[in-house]
């Protein structure tokens, strides 16, 4: 037990907390109180971490920790961190910090709502900080069914259509994840689930052949791979404000995640020689995600195709399997969350005062609510990929790494993949245009307020964090960086 | 021994075709009554084998009182003189088709399988004390615990019917 | 010379602190302290401009100065983004430039914009673009540029669209983001594959030209032409989209929408010539490796200016005149790059853009900032509604007509020099080529007359509702004077002293036949212009009767506008995005909800066999131990 | 079967003899449990059933371990437990008459799951 394990033991500790509350006042404040803990912890591990690695501890994992869980298949709860789950770590801190924030008011049942938006968490942390692949899979079981409930009674819309679709979705995808992992266990001796120490050993390339798509497909599907994204669109638009911040910012990272640290890392051999499958597939859904985006009508729409278009990048990059893509992928993976998370915490506030999410029935908006009016602007502008803003960062390391890379097929989806940008400001530039800026559209908007503090102490933080990641990235991409060599490294010798 | 073997055969015939008009019956009361004849003539059967106290059941018990309370439930539940209803000609053909399958394919197995070398061992009528020491007793091929267990069975159905069947 | 950074840190700091406040400050503090900003960066501009040609010459030579780098991103061992300042003639050149043209708009607009709704946000805005622009011009690589030009793009889009209430303004500004954007991303790729084969972003490297660090060029070609090639090719469609090259110069006279003392700035003096000045920052390459790009360039430029030229005879709003005129210039010094040699004389055409650049700057900064003075007395943008306005705007009247001829190029203002120098070059590369932009230059000078006497002269002003038009407040005027008396003095600036293509001390020299022969062809403009425009008459709409079809398609800028509109509305909205949206609901969310409705339907018709009937069920189970038994019995 | 001819006339009844006529007898019960409606065709039917096995054990008994009793027992305890059997049914048919005023096994859908209404859920 070290202090890795903290990240799980709080989010519990303040569910059972939450137990006692009597009135929404005391939800909250315990609720917030959880939260702020955690992101000072993530804060602490950062340092903690950075001052480790000055020291010169260059060990795969840090802080690592064994405790032995099921014997008789190997079961370990075993945490660890490196660059990127540190980085991961910081990214759900800071939207689950958030994501308190914006869902202050929510009704009905504010308990409940807390209740499993922290345990859905403690699925999240858990997955993050272990390296066990049967923990693994388990925090990411508890990591989804939460969503389920939280769509479905809190949602709006057609809500049980979609918390139902999402979840048959992504239950799908853990089907192939479960297979793949015990494949991987029989496969490497049948000994041990331990990432690193089935790292060490070669699972057969036949094998391989059919463990990886599996692996590679079952994560894919939370990370929005086409065709598998489609319960992105009706999930998002359905899901609450926070819930939609936690999904989009934090769950389907996690697709991205496993698919670098379990499909890659496992399974070289297979993933250069069936990279260009999946090449195929996230181009198109960096391109495809970009148009459908562009006729959108409803806010969420657009910002879950958006996410489909911006995951796929990530994927993408993952699949370039060099240095500098797959730091730019893990870049994205943050600057994706962090700004997909602002968008969807300010549609959940515009549609709150306008209580719709139709951009036809908008406009002006600037004018009646100019603080949510910027911050959409500048959620916007870091979706479009504006220096100074995350996305710049992330995209241009992913497209100079992709340029890295001299097959004709990477080339081409390179240069496809590039021309998403100029789609990404289409669709942005739109909607700005329609909701924020023009005449007012609906008299009744004229009297909207603006912003009150708990939403402004969410927005402020999330456009911080942007603004923070956009203009001084290096110490971040080194910290990935770092990471992920050892894993090129394995790379590479496959070739 | 003749004698022996024509009783068996009416009997067999009785069964037979007592059984066949039981079940095909339009009218309940004829039904329980035919089904009294199948049930005596099992009793007959019994008396060829030499199980005088089986036979002795088998009219007390099934002839006499279970047949009593067909004829009660009967009485009760019927207009008297009217038909029931034919059953759908499917399922009766398909009841016919598997019945008779069943026949068939049982009948062949016994046919080609039952060839042991058996004895009739003539004349062994059991005597009654017999029966009731195994009845009670606790050693071993000895009945009390299946006999308890009947007993109990017996007044907990007693009580089961009661509740069941009284008038709310 | 590390004081070079304030000039970045300032603007950014006015831009961080004004947009923060927003208007929890009074509107004149706002203004007081975005000008008392940009004031010192000019300070800090000439100091340093002052510091740099007089230290940095080398035998003759300006040497590069790398006055800060930092790296910002790392990529890998070899790519890295640096962040720093990189000081050379050009990008000093610009510092003054952009410094000088900003502080005057600072000032014109207090005056201005006063008692504008946002008015705080405005001086945010012109201090992001003055970091945005100023980061732009002092790049130390080729991705600094990129990141720079992108926030000046968003300054830009800021900025224009600044009546956002105003949905033309709003399409106007969309249109200038995404149509740089798409640049842009010709410039990407370009940089990526220069990139990739240099192994290196830095302009010191590649610069110098070095053979060893193109050497993995060699061979590589891709349809046809060499990557190289390619390479900067894609990299001048990025510099042609903010230069408004034609066919990506749609976004400039739209752009007009903006206020416009940021017309002034943005869209006249500094972010449409960051295309010339990528340019002339790549020169070297372009010239050494890759001149039939660069030939390629003086032909789009050519192109563009004469297109240009031609549109703004027939537009009736005067910023739209001088926008297209604009992009009539800026081909101008496209073209004297793209026909300029490397090194002494025949580097000409580099220095003749360059001078250009600097000149253009101020007159151009000096006519819109007269327009707007014109458009704040008159509280219009139509010349129909002008007319005879010399008597109330005398100021104004008379540093637009400075500005006039000065692009007319008529001696001794400044354009003359520099156009000149232009003609000069084009004349020497190829003489077709030179009678063509002798001829632009003429047609130039007739637009611009006809502009003014419409304003000026002609018909008399029919004052509306009581309200008659009076001279702008003297921070409108100031600017005014201030640029008209640098546009007048200028052209003496001994220009090739300070810039040239290769750093080398070049010497201007005025060839008296081509001089003669473009003074000539200005006159001629003008005279046209005064006989058709000085005194109200029929024949201008005679003519334009007699040439409908060109006049109409002219007025309408020979429809590109529409042409783009039809490659957005029918082939992207109509013809990609929408069957791709309705193929995703329905083909791939199709059968994903097939797949359930598959699963569904299965259970729905295999629900009968539970039917709850007794006799069901006893039949199934005797089937079944029937056929197990068979087939325990009999297989 | 071929024991039955063999030993016709001979006054030996053969066991063959007794298994048939419980075969017949069951299989007659089994036609009427599945073919008839009323509730009480279908005692009547299992009632047959039951009597068809009893007639099994005592023939088996007599016929191959005749020394032994286990059948004879079986057969009684059987005949006991039918006796119960039939007499809650009876019970129960009675109070479903007096529910549904038929003894019809078809009527009985309280707990079944209503066919008409296909709750076809969007999903």
């Amino acid at each position: 037990m070290n202090f890795l394990s903290i990240f799980v033991i709080i989010p519990l500790l303040t569910l059972f907390a939450l137990y006692f509350a009597r009135n929404r006042k005391q939800i909250n404040l315990i609720a917030a109180t959880g939260a702020t803990l955690l992101l000072i912890l993530s804060g602490v591990l950062t340092y903690l971490y950075l001052n480790e690695r000055a020291m010169g501890n260059d060990s795969l994992m840090l802080f690592r920790a064994d405790m032995l869980w099921y014997a008789p298949f190997n079961i370990y709860y075993s945490v660890g961190v490196d660059g990127v789950s540190v980085a991961m770590l910081i990214l759900t801190s800071i939207i689950m910090f958030t994501g308190v924030f914006a869902s202050w008011r929510i009704d009905p049942l504010p308990k409940e709502f807390f209740l499993w938006f922290f345990l859905l968490s403690s699925g999240v942390y858990g997955f993050f900080i272990t390296i066990d692949l049967f923990s693994m899979f388990m925090f990411y079981e508890i990591a989804l069914i939460p969503m389920y409930l939280l769509i479905g009674i809190w949602g709006t819309g057609r809500k049980e259509y979609s918390a139902m679709k999402l979840t048959l979705m992504l239950m799908g995808g853990s089907a192939l994840l479960l297979l793949s992992i015990l494949g991987i266990y029989y496969f490497s001796g049948g000994d041990t689930m331990n990432l690193l120490e089935i790292a060490q050993r070669h699972i057969p390339i036949e094998a391989q052949r059919y463990l990886f798509p599996l692996t590679f497909m079952g994560f894919g599907v939370l990370g929005a791979l086409f065709p598998f994204h489609t319960w992105s669109p009706d999930g998002h638009a359905s899901a609450p404000t926070a819930v939609s911040m936690l999904h989009a910012g934090v769950l389907m990272k996690l697709g991205g995640y496993g698919a670098f640290r379990v499909a890659i890392y496992l399974m070289p051999e297979a993933a250069h020689e069936q990279a260009w499958i999946f090449l195929i597939l996230t181009g198109i859904s960096v391109i495809y995600g970009a148009f459908s985006a562009v006729v959108q009508t409803d806010l969420k729409y657009i910002n879950a195709y958006s996410s489909v278009s911006h995951c796929g990048l990530v994927l993408f990059a993952i699949l370039m399997l060099n240095e500098t893509a797959m730091t730019g992928a893990v870049m994205q993976m943050l600057s994706h969350g962090l700004m997909t998370a602002l968008f969807f915490a300010l549609i959940g506030m515009i549609y709150g005062r306008t209580h719709t999410r139709l951009i036809t029935e908008m406009g002006g908006l600037m004018k009646i609510i100019p603080f949510l009016g910027v911050s959409y602007v500048i959620a916007g502008l870091a979706s479009l990929g504006l220096p100074g803003l995350s996305g710049f960062v992330a995209e241009m390391t992913i497209f100079v790494g992709a340029f890295q890379e001299s097959g004709t097929l990477q080339r081409i989806l390179t240069i496809v993949a590039v021309t998403s940008i100029v789609i990404t400001a289409v669709y942005i530039l739109r909607v700005v245009g329609k909701i924020l800026f023009g005449k007012v559209q609906n008299p009744q908007h004229e009297t909207l307020s603006d912003a009150t503090w708990w939403e402004r102490t969410s927005v402020v933080t999330l456009i911080i964090a942007i603004v923070a990641l956009g203009s001084l990235p290096l110490w971040i991409s080194d910290m990935i960086q770092n990471s992920i060599m050892p894993i090129v490294g394995k790379l590479m010798a496959a070739l | 021994m003749m004698i022996k073997e024509i009783i068996f055969y009416i009997l067999a015939l009785v069964i037979t075709v007592f059984s066949i008009m039981a079940v095909n019956s339009r009218r309940l009361i004829r039904s329980a009554t035919y089904l009294l004849f199948v049930l005596l003539a099992t009793a007959g059967l019994y008396l060829l084998l030499d199980y005088h106290y089986l036979f002795a059941v088998q009219v007390a018990v099934y002839a006499g009182g279970i047949m009593v309370l067909f004829i009660f439930a009967i009485l009760l539940t019927q207009k008297p003189g009217k038909n029931i209803r034919p059953e759908p000609l499917l399922q009766r053909v398909m009841a016919i088709l598997l019945s008779s399958a069943g026949l068939i394919f049982c009948g062949i197995i016994i046919y080609q399988s039952v060839n042991r070398v058996y004895h009739y061992v003539e004349k062994v009528e059991i005597p009654v004390k017999e029966i009731g020491s195994t009845l009670m007793g606790t050693g071993k091929y000895e009945y009390i615990l299946p006999f308890e267990a009947i007993s109990i069975m017996l007044l907990a159905c007693i009580v089961g019917a009661i509740m069941i069947a009284r008038k709310r | 010379m590390e004081y070079t950074l304030y000039i970045l840190i300032l603007p950014l700091l006015s831009f961080i602190v004004l947009g923060l406040m927003d208007t929890k400050w009074k509107p004149r503090v706002a203004g007081t302290i975005g000008t008392a900003v940009l004031t010192i960066v000019t300070a800090l501009s000439y100091y340093t401009a002052w510091e740099y040609f007089s230290t940095a010459n080398l035998n003759g030579t300006y040497q590069k100065i790398i006055a800060f780098n930092t790296v910002w991103v790392q990529f890998n061992e070899y790519l890295h983004i640096d962040m720093g300042i990189l000081l050379d003639p050009i990008s000093v050149m610009m510092l003054v430039v952009i410094s000088t043209v900003s502080l005057m708009v600072h000032i014109y607009s207090l005056a201005y914009m006063k008692g504008e709704r946002g008015f705080e946000r405005y001086y945010a805005f012109l201090s992001l673009f003055s970091f945005a622009m100023l980061g732009l011009v002092v790049s130390t690589n080729i991705f600094q540029m990129y990141i720079f030009g992108e926030m000046v793009g968003l300054s830009s889009y800021l900025l224009i669209g600044f009546y956002y209430t105003k949905p033309e303004a709003v399409a106007a500004s969309k249109k200038a983001f995404i149509v740089t954007r798409f640049a842009d991303l010709g410039f990407l790729i370009g940089i990526l594959i220069l990139s990739y084969y240099t192994k290196t972003f830095d302009f010191g490297i590649l610069t110098s030209c070095d053979a060893n660090v193109f050497a993995s060029f060699s061979g590589v070609t891709f349809m046809g032409a060499s990557a190289l090639s390619w390479a900067m090719a894609l990299i001048f469609i990025g510099g042609a989209g903010k230069s408004a090259m034609f066919p990506l110069h749609i976004w400039l006279p739209d752009a007009m929408e903006g206020p416009t003392p940021v017309s002034a700035l943005i869209h006249a003096a500094t972010m449409v010539v960051a295309g010339v000045f990528l340019v002339a920052r790549l020169f070297p390459i372009y010239i050494t490796f890759t001149p039939e790009v660069l030939h390629g360039i003086a032909y789009v430029g050519a192109f563009t200016s004469l297109f240009a030229a031609v549109i703004a005879i027939v537009q009736t709003d005067i910023k739209r005149v001088l926008a297209f005129s604009t992009i009539s210039q800026i081909g101008f010094m496209m073209v004297a790059l793209g026909v300029s040699g490397y090194g002494g004389q025949a580097g000409t055409g580099y220095m003749a853009s360059m001078f250009h650049l600097f000149t253009h700057a101020m007159f151009k900064a000096l006519l819109f900032l007269g327009a707007g003075s014109i458009i704040h007395a008159v509280h219009s943008n139509e010349m129909t509604q002008m007319g005879s306005l010399k008597k109330f705007l005398p100021v104004t009247r008379w540093t637009f007509l400075i500005a006039c001829l000065a692009i007319a190029g008529i001696p001794p203002f400044s354009g003359f020099f520099s156009k000149d120098e232009i003609l000069a070059a084009t004349m020497h590369f190829s003489p077709g080529l030179g009678v063509m932009m002798t001829f632009t230059a003429g047609v130039t000078a007739f637009y611009m007359f006809r502009l003014y006497y419409r304003i000026f002269h002609g018909k008399a002003y029919q004052t509306t509702n009581g309200h008659t038009p009076h001279e702008s407040p003297v921070a409108m005027t100031l600017p005014l004077v201030f640029l008209a008396v640098v546009t007048i003095f200028a052209g003496f600036i001994p220009f090739g002293k300070f810039v040239s293509s290769d750093g080398a001390f070049y010497h201007i020299h005025i060839d008296p036949t081509i001089a003669t022969i473009s003074v000539v062809v200005a006159l001629a403009g003008i005279g046209l212009a005064t006989w058709l425009y000085r005194r109200e008459n029929d024949v201008p709409s005679v003519v334009a009767r007699k040439f409908s079809k060109i006049y109409r398609a002219a007025y309408h800028r020979f429809y590109i506008d529409e042409l783009y509109l039809f490659i957005t509305k029918k082939i992207i909205f109509k013809r990609i995005s929408t069957p791709v949206a309705w193929f995703d609901r329905h083909i791939i969310d199709g059968t994903m909800n097939g797949l359930a409705s598959v699963t569904q339907w299965t259970s729905l018709k295999t629900k009968g066999f539970q039917s709850g009937k007794v006799q069901h069920y006893a039949y199934v189970i005797l089937l079944g131990t029937l056929i197990i038994a068979a087939i325990v019995i009999f297989i | 079967m071929g024991a039955i001819f063999d030993n016709f006339g001979s006054g030996v009844i053969p066991l063959e003899g007794y298994i048939f006529i419980s075969l017949i007898m069951f299989f007659t019960g089994i036609y009427g449990f599945l073919s008839r409606k009323s509730l009480l065709m279908i005692l009547i039917s299992i009632e047959m059933i039951l009597n068809s096995a009893d007639i099994n054990f005592a023939a088996f008994n007599r016929y191959l371990y005749p020394d032994q009793m286990e059948g004879f027992f079986f057969a009684l305890f059987t005949i006991a437990i039918s006796a119960c059997e039939t007499a809650v049914a009876i019970a129960i048919v009675i109070n479903i008459y007096r529910n549904l005023n038929n003894v019809e096994v078809d009527s009985l859908q309280e707990l079944q799951e209503p066919e008409s209404t296909e709750t076809k859920t969007e999903i």
